[in-house]
């Protein structure tokens, strides 16, 4: 309960609170769009980079398993979005694996959310959790974009998809990070360590402004997308959470890491997945698959379901 | 001052597709194109690419044939799922051979 | 190409006007409308919104009807007090029942 | 004499200078619109911040009294002004009234200069001065604003002024900053510090490269303007300014507060309420309202003014 | 609604010209002109102005005389050596005693 | 060796390294055009600031030779570039003067990376770099644009392209920056540091990130370019940085500021001299002088040259 209390007064998620609030009451506060990209580059460069340091510093053994436990969820969760969707939600093949391919990929916001949330109760998870969310971006996109192949339908270019999401700038940033943090190490790091670590929090809070403004025009979706997704979006993330929580620590993560862990798995991307979509499955409808994880699993794991989350991993490993 | 007809052809767009339509149009024979940012609304409402927020507006000077094939092409691939729309106006403009 | 006449109408305005303006001419009957960010010079110069450092440039495909009915909308309202041009152009749009 | 000249060279006050210089010798320096947008967003939302977590230790006794003379000013400061520009100045109703919403409201910037100011001669105002600076935005326009109205002239939209007036963006971000810093506290304040407080000075630097810039264009229309308002521009802030001083010290403020405060009071808004004005009174001049505003209060303030202030509150109060 | 006929004249060019063209064609008699920031891609490629990354696309509304003048000027000083295109369009607007 | 491998390994040039290979694979990664501009306007008053702050601390005796030094050399290697354009390389009267623009003149950024480079081998170059670097962004482009002016060529403006020299934004901040860090002073400087300096290194990054993405769309045009273009981008570089370390020695430099010096003498202009030439010399063509600079000899600098640099100025005055 403190937990909560205490996530839910974070200067992060009040954030997002006030930029929900401001587009309620029809506030013409946004930020300008460029801003908001540039800090979109900088958090993901600034991860990339935090993990590729950190990676220098672990031995291969280490994050071994915990590697191997991203790609099997990454495998796993788009599967189980899918079936779920098409066989209890009765919704399109195509709407079916157009949602399925954002609770595949990850939500780099919702993992930033989890690590400042650790830090807030007294823990750390392990340095290396970029890497794993760099990892996780991708396979969920993909198995899910094949899932309408294989049964053969789509229409879409799968192939342009395929690049746009391999070469998206999101990739492009953490990858590119996480590797020019591995090669300069701590002592080369330590120069642009203010800008992109010191700063970071900060940064973050004029971003859950904004995203918070997205959202609020999310929720008057909340109707179209109907009582179907709204569950969805809130049990399948707890499920695909506890199941990251027993592979993660089964991978050896400490419960703070399995904790981060869960958050990521349980997220939907809303970045890189919507445009891997729009271009491989256009008859899919973005308002289903935004609202979805934009408009329902974000702001209830922000809120509720990270620390829910601590709690199961603490209990399941502590 | 010499100026010949020509026809300019305008395409707005969700910016998701900025790279294939301008693929497109040159294929098609158009020898250049200027891109504008642009937001608006229309009948059909919410896209993918919100996070970038905006439109793009594709215009570009063409030939009666080439604007033709432009049209056919965009309609046929885009019109049905994609917030698109396309019209064209007559201008008059110096040095038409560079365009037409 | 099935291509249906249409009327472009185009309005630049100080950007404080965005909110009032847009919902003007969905009032009037515009299906939609398009806006890009502008800056310029005109015979009255300075405005209030200085600060947020450009114009608007609004445009609408829409019937000449609807054309008439903003075109007196603004400019009884806006002429007076603001910085505002109105124009009208004649295009041609695919699909045009979508915005007529 | 010492006070001025360190005022004067400060990085903030020079870059001021450097931003007129550059337009006059026509230079195409100009920073890109959405880097002025973005630094207001962040100014405004650390005062907020800053001003709610020390309101978080600060006891309902020692604001209240601020607080009360601080909405007495929104309401009185105004109304001489209107008063001035009215009888003496033979300004007609709508630009009497539209400069003395100016006036009435604040300008974020000659506060933080203020701060600044305080800082540099090794004093230090009250925490919670950020709460007046927000309260203060929005009563005198209110007040200006009701003046045509109440006198039954106009002919803009007061109702839409006012939804403007208190969703704009100023407002929400200065009262949302203030919300989360006093419902985040200190500690949870403690991860995004490095951002919104050790970083706010510099972002400033640029802020007022940009602010000298819009002045100077300003420049060529104190001819158009006319020495009456010159002379309304400085010595009407003088006279808000002692009142201020007068009324903040019987608030219990301290001298290095009263000096910040009259620097608020006297000061004239230039982002609010130009919006405002301009769509509930649209006869009236943008020309006048802003060149007294930006161009001639804001000037003086920032390098004569703060000093004069805080000369004066130190002989009223010291 | 009382409109007049009107040339709308439109360069787009490297931004780089900003300054020198927005002189141009007020000393050729423009009342006033309307900027947007563009890009593009046309026949000639790569300019200097790559840094700033864009075209500028600048319209103005003048009277068919105006619009002559800006043309032959245009295309004498910069058609040669700098990425300048140039098209007019019939329009009409109100209030055309403003602008012409 | 070591050296180069290090050079290397720095966050700042491996993120130059990450823009070319993400344009490579055609990603869709840019940085928005405001935020680049952003950064580039930060960077030139950082530097302007710190080395005025830094001036204000040193005595005249030890400037006065670096600084003749430096407007010497800006006069001599646009007409060594020049020559050798012209009668070895044959190229037309035009291109040949524009091009040499752009070696007569200066790129902050390789300044700033031989900075970072003799910070990261621990070696500390003069505090009043930044005004050299100032110095030596102008003499070399009036130079330049002289020579077909006195040959009687030409066809552009050379008035107007003196006003873009002098009054363009790169020389507006450096010098600017300079005056206002001079004026400041050390203390008055403190509050505004953390922005400032501890910030620098971190934007720079970003910042060449977006250069390498610019640079990379240079290289297609290398083959248009030819072969003696590229040897000129590398050789002549050599021989001007060698004249520099001998000069700078000579002016009383220490081993890290000749070899800082030397970058800066041996670089070629990308910001300034393009817009001067563009306008000057409309027929000289962007594609051979910005290949050059910005395609050929920039990429050599920040990998190669600057370690070789600090070893010539070691081995000829360590
Ligand atoms: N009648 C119209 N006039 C101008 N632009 C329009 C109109 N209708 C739609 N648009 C533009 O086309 C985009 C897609 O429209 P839609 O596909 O109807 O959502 C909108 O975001 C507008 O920018
Ligand atoms: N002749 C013109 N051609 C194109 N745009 C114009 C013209 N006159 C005015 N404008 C635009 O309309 C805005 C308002 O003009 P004004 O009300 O005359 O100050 C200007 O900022 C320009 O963007
Ligand atoms: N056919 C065209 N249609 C529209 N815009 C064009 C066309 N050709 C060139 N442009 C624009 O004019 C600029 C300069 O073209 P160019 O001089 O051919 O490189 C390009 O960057 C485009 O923005
Ligand atoms: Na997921
Ligand atoms: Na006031
Ligand atoms: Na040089």
């Amino acid at each position: 309960m403190d937990a909560l209390i205490s996530n839910f007064a974070s200067p992060i998620v009040l954030a997002f609170v006030l930029g929900i609030v401001s587009r309620l009451v029809k506030s013409n506060l946004e930020l300008p769009k460029p801003l908001y990209q540039s800090i979109s580059i900088y958090l993901l460069l600034a991860i990339g980079l935090k993990g590729g340091v950190e990676l220098s510093k672990t031995s291969f053994d280490v994050v071994v398993w915990p590697v191997g436990a991203t790609l099997l969820l990454g495998v796993v969760t788009p599967i189980t979005a899918f079936l779920v969707l098409r066989y209890m939600g009765r919704f399109d093949m195509d709407n079916a694996a157009g949602i399925a391919a954002h609770y595949g990929s990850v939500s780099v916001v919702t993992y930033i959310a989890a690590m400042a949330y650790a830090e807030s109760v007294g823990l750390q998870a392990e340095g290396f959790m970029p890497t794993l969310v760099a990892l996780l971006e991708i396979p969920g996109i993909v198995v899910a974009l094949m899932i309408p192949l294989l049964l053969s339908t789509g229409g879409g270019s799968v192939k342009k998809a395929m690049h746009e999401v391999f070469t998206g700038s999101s990739i492009m940033l953490l990858m590119g990070g996480l590797l020019i943090g591995f090669v300069s190490g701590p002592e080369r790091f330590a120069s642009v360590e203010p800008f992109f670590v010191t700063m970071f929090n900060g940064a973050l809070v004029l971003f859950l402004l904004e995203l918070g403004i997205v959202t609020a025009s999310r929720l008057r979706d909340l109707k179209k997308a109907g009582l179907f997704l709204v569950g969805f979006g809130i049990i399948v993330p707890i499920l695909h959470g506890i199941l990251a929580i027993w592979l993660g620590l089964l991978a050896g993560l400490s419960v703070a890491g399995a904790g981060v862990f869960a958050a990521m798995v349980s997220s939907g991307s809303y970045i890189a997945a919507p445009a891997a979509v729009r271009i491989a499955l256009p008859k899919a409808s973005p308002t289903l698959y935004l609202t979805a994880s934009l408009g329902i699993t974000f702001p209830f794991n922000i809120t509720l379901g990270i620390p829910l989350y601590f709690v199961i991993a603490n209990w399941m490993g502590g | 001052m010499l100026m010949t007809d020509a026809i300019l052809i305008t395409i707005i767009a969700e910016r998701l597709l900025k790279k294939q339509l301008t693929e497109l149009i040159v294929e098609k024979g158009a020898k250049g194109y200027t891109i504008t940012d642009a937001s608006g609304e229309g009948s059909r409402g919410i896209r993918a690419s919100e996070f970038e927020g905006r439109n793009i507006k594709l215009e570009a000077i063409v030939n009666q044939e080439v604007a033709n094939k432009i049209l056919t092409a965009v309609s046929e691939t885009y019109f049905e799922n994609y917030a698109v729309i396309t019209y064209t106006e007559n201008v008059k403009v110096v040095r038409g051979d560079k365009y037409l």
